[in-house]
């Protein structure tokens, strides 16, 4: 059984996920297009009419970064931050699954110590404690909350709780290893057809698209 | 044309729009975290005791999200309720945050297509000389837990 | 739709010198379209005056409010609790809205915070043109969907001019000539007829404050019965 | 004859005319117009009285109009829509007449951006076209804009600029035939450097017929340099000045330009006094009224018919 995991299954869901990311980016590249900017508006060469003073620039800064999420939603900000950040992090640099790369292609990415990816894991988990309190308990959340955002919410936080347990021994190791690198597939195989596409569109919308909030001057737009 | 044969011709202009479409609504609506980021940035929403109803993407899943879902077949009442939520909770000022990019402005806007191809469209009671009660809405925060109360929300 | 553009800070600081509090109020209309006037811009005028009127003699209490529509008493009626507890108040609605807001609140002195700059449309992401002086008499149908009250300097109904060049207006090679425009439509769609006439004198409209009341409506304001 | 007008005699005789031009001084001399009105006196049959023309600020073309009659020349009082509405036209419509001016040309204007007060605000009430046709109305009907009677109606022979240069090209000519459908009895061109371009559009004017019912009087302007050549190229609207003047006067020694942009002006208007359609000619020497003898002196189109 955990060959079978570790093995086959392993590389399919690598497969699914890789090409349905990618099928992803082409499906969003594909509703879009490009708008070029063809004319230079009149005026638009000419500078501001008032020189912007020292003062008012300070202002400018206070501004935007009261626009920011993290101006705003301080808490939301630096949870999701941070969530996400483990979320990569903790996976990616962790010494086993370093091992493992090493051991099937003689490569492997930084590591972090074991006694840090726990840490991390256990950061990760209570950030996604803190989403599952949210969504019971905000009636904003609980307004748009469905049993798809709990199971989505189940299915990335799975992985690091089977981790989790598989690092500190408990229960049965065999058999939480072997849910640990399941938990782990699904999720991969999730992210490019769940809610967790949104790691694909974030990206493409927020920095191609142009609009009031797209980092830089996004020369993309929806097709209409 | 009779009542049916018209009803017939709505559903068709009303897939018609939602084929055309279906790959945008599906990957935005797939986009969605439910996170309620955008609720703030809803002037309505902050106006009126951060009703939820008011919150960018709780109009956007309960119209367009609903309609998606259900290929356009939905009853009277949701209608009704969908009009509610566009027209009278939304003034289309196109300024909520999306922290992923979701351009909730322009779903609400299909939204809006999509109910006129079902012959609903705006109604401004205030401009109909109704008493300035009926237009301003009460909101119970029990209201959105029962499911009886507002169905809506349980999908 | 309408189009504004928010004033510069020292003019807006200036105007409100002396006041203890103001309130600043957003409009969800045309101007929040336009970056202009929206709750964000609302919620960044207050931080910025909070921050940078330090004079004894600036406001010290200062809120903020964003109403759907400053021109309609329906969603002023918003600020009826809110007005009271200031002693001025700032608008970032079009004209329209500003004036509409201070007939409400008579005894409330009111400033603009944006200047109300045309009619038109939305070019590209923070770009818009003026496409409509709202003459009230509207002859688009004849010049080929292109205003020539708006769209030539000179508002010319025999256009062009003996100015445009390369297919620009005199007035700057950035601008097309909006006659040069209407010729090559009308050509293009065959109806060059349109303008080989001459277009007679105007009686303009909007010389006195416009007003409307829908026929439907009349018998509502003079009291007759239909 | 539709006027009392000297211009209007002359062109009805078949004589080849001949107009100037005078702007009105920044400031409140008549003697500047006594001066200029000097260098044109009996070398031409009217004299064009520019209003406010780049619209930078001069003494008003009514008024310089009424100074000329004084000197003894016939003014083309030029009325432009972009400083007065039509009740501020037809009233200095009717004091125009009453001072003795009976010739008047109808122009849009320049935009006031251009000018000395770019931030005025325009009027543009009614367009050129529009004013021929008022000004037409109030001659032959007798009556103002608005219907009313008016008594001892204006008798002027009217004018309207042509442009034969402007965009667009095709759309040139039937603009003249609007502006003579309106009531134009002269027409005034724009400076004509590309005579190419200007064979061609007499030719269609000619062939629709537009030559019979109004009398077309050619545009030049002698080159003082290369550099005004430049400018008039670069910088003017509405201006087509080919390469090959520019060539033509740099091909001559720096004093010797002024005289050879005479002589390229005196050429054209040999040709234009063959060229079917073309009535007369308008030289418009800008700020340079003294050297309009030599040019009509050289041209041979001296001595002028006296006016009666």
């Amino acid at each position: 059984m955990y060959e079978f995991v570790t093995g086959p299954l392993l590389w399919i869901s690598f497969l699914i996920f890789f090409s349905g990311t990618l099928y992803r980016i082409r499906r969003l590249y594909s509703l879009t297009e490009k708008r070029e900017v063809t004319v230079t508006p009149p005026g638009a060469a000419a500078p501001p009419a008032a020189a912007v003073s020292a003062e008012e620039r300070k202002l400018n800064l206070v501004v935007s970064f009261q626009n920011s999420l993290l101006g705003k939603h301080p808490v939301m900000a630096i949870v999701s931050t941070i969530f996400h950040i483990c979320l990569f992090a903790a996976p990616l640099l962790s010494q086993a699954h370093n091992l493992l790369i090493y051991e099937s292609w003689g490569i492997s990415f930084i590591s972090i110590p074991d006694k840090l990816c726990d840490v991390l894991t256990i950061i990760f988990l209570a950030c996604a404690v803190f989403f599952l309190v949210r969504r019971l308990t905000v009636p904003k959340v609980i307004a748009v909350s469905s049993p798809y955002d709990f199971l989505v919410l189940f299915i990335t936080a799975a992985p690091f709780l089977s981790g989790f347990c598989a690092y500190h021994q408990w229960l049965d190791y065999k058999t939480v290893l072997t849910a640990h690198v399941i938990t782990g597939e699904i999720m991969l195989v999730a992210i490019p057809f769940t809610k967790l596409g949104h790691m694909v569109f974030f990206f493409f919308v927020r920095i191609l698209i142009g609009g009031e909030y797209s980092f830089g001057s996004g020369r993309r737009a929806w097709k209409t | 044309m009779n009542d049916s044969q018209q009803k017939k011709a709505e559903a068709e202009k009303t897939r018609a729009v939602l084929n055309h479409n279906q790959a945008k609504i599906k990957l935005c609506l797939e986009a969605c975290a439910s996170c309620s980021i955008c609720a703030e940035s809803c002037f309505l929403f902050n106006n009126n005791n951060h009703d939820p109803r008011f919150m960018p993407s709780y109009k956007v899943i309960n119209s367009l999200g609903v309609l998606y879902k259900k290929k356009g077949r939905v009853g009277t009442e949701q209608l009704k309720r969908m009009q509610d939520l566009v027209w009278r909770n939304c003034v289309l000022c196109t300024r909520c945050y999306c922290p992923l990019g979701i351009d909730i402005p322009d779903l609400i806007a299909l939204a809006r297509s999509l109910l006129r191809t079902r012959g609903v469209c705006g109604v401004y009671p205030h401009t109909l000389g109704a008493p300035e009660e009926e237009y301003i809405m009460e909101w119970d925060p029990q209201e959105l837990s029962d499911p009886d109360e507002d169905p809506d929300t349980q999908r | 739709m309408v189009k504004a553009e928010i004033k510069q800070l020292q003019e807006i600081k200036t105007s409100v010198i002396g006041y203890s509090s103001i309130l600043i109020t957003g409009c969800g209309g045309c101007v929040s379209v336009c970056l202009a006037g929206g709750q964000k811009e609302v919620e960044n005028l207050v931080t910025k005056l909070r921050l940078s009127c330090k004079a004894d003699t600036a406001p010290k209490n200062i809120g903020g409010m964003t109403v759907e529509r400053q021109c309609e008493a329906q969603f002023l009626s918003q600020l009826d609790q809110e007005v009271p507890k200031y002693e001025a108040l700032i608008s970032m609605a079009c004209g329209a809205g500003v004036q509409y807001l201070a007939e409400r609140f008579p005894d409330k002195p009111v400033f603009p915070a944006v200047n109300t700059a045309f009619i038109g449309i939305n070019k590209d992401l923070g770009w818009y043109e003026e496409r409509c002086q709202a003459c009230g008499d509207c002859v688009l149908g004849i010049t080929g969907g292109i205003c020539p009250v708006t769209m030539c300097a000179k508002g010319l109904l025999n256009g062009p001019c003996g100015g445009p060049q390369n297919g620009s207006c005199e007035v700057s090679k950035d601008i097309p000539c909006a006659w040069v425009t209407i010729y090559d439509r009308l050509k293009a769609q065959g109806r060059l007829n349109n303008i080989l006439d001459i277009f007679a004198v105007r009686e303009w409209q909007n010389q006195t404050q416009g007003s409307i009341v829908l026929d439907a409506y009349k018998s509502r304001y003079t009291g007759e019965k239909k | 004859m539709k006027s009392e007008s000297n211009l209007e005699k002359v062109l009805t005789d078949s004589t080849f005319a001949v107009t100037g031009e005078l702007g009105p001084p920044r400031g409140t001399s008549a003697g500047v117009i006594s001066e200029k009105a000097h260098y044109l006196k009996e070398k031409v049959d009217a004299v064009n009285i520019t209003d406010n023309q780049t619209a930078v600020v001069r003494m008003s073309s009514l008024a310089a109009s009424a100074l000329l009659i004084r000197e003894g020349l016939e003014p083309n009082y030029q009325m432009v829509c972009r400083d007065r509405n039509r009740i501020a036209m037809q009233s200095d419509i009717l004091g125009a007449y009453a001072l003795g001016i009976r010739n008047i040309l109808c122009l849009s204007g320049d935009h006031q951006q251009f000018g000395d007060h770019p931030k005025s605000k325009k009027v543009f009430d009614i367009d050129s076209i529009q004013l021929i046709g008022m000004v037409k109305k109030m001659r032959d009907e007798g009556v103002f804009l608005s219907g009313e009677e008016i008594a001892e109606p204006p008798r002027m022979f009217i004018g309207a600029a042509a442009n034969p240069f402007g965009d667009p090209l095709e759309f040139r000519v039937h603009r003249l035939a609007k502006k003579i459908a309106a009531g134009a009895d002269f027409i005034q061109t724009q400076c004509i450097y590309n005579m190419d371009r200007f064979r061609e559009w007499i030719k269609q004017a000619h062939d629709m017929g537009l030559t019979e019912k109004a009398y077309i009087l050619a545009g030049v302007t002698p080159m003082k340099s290369v550099g005004m050549a430049r400018y008039m190229k670069n910088n003017v609207p509405g201006m087509d000045v080919p390469e090959s003047i520019i060539t033509r006067l740099k091909g001559v020694d720096k004093k010797q330009q002024a005289s050879e942009g005479i002589a390229i002006c005196c050429e054209q208007i040999e040709e234009f006094k063959e060229m079917p359609g073309v009535a007369g000619v308008h030289v418009m020497a800008i700020e340079w009224e003294k050297r309009v003898p030599e040019i009509t002196e050289k041209a041979g189109l001296l001595p002028r018919p006296e006016p009666s």
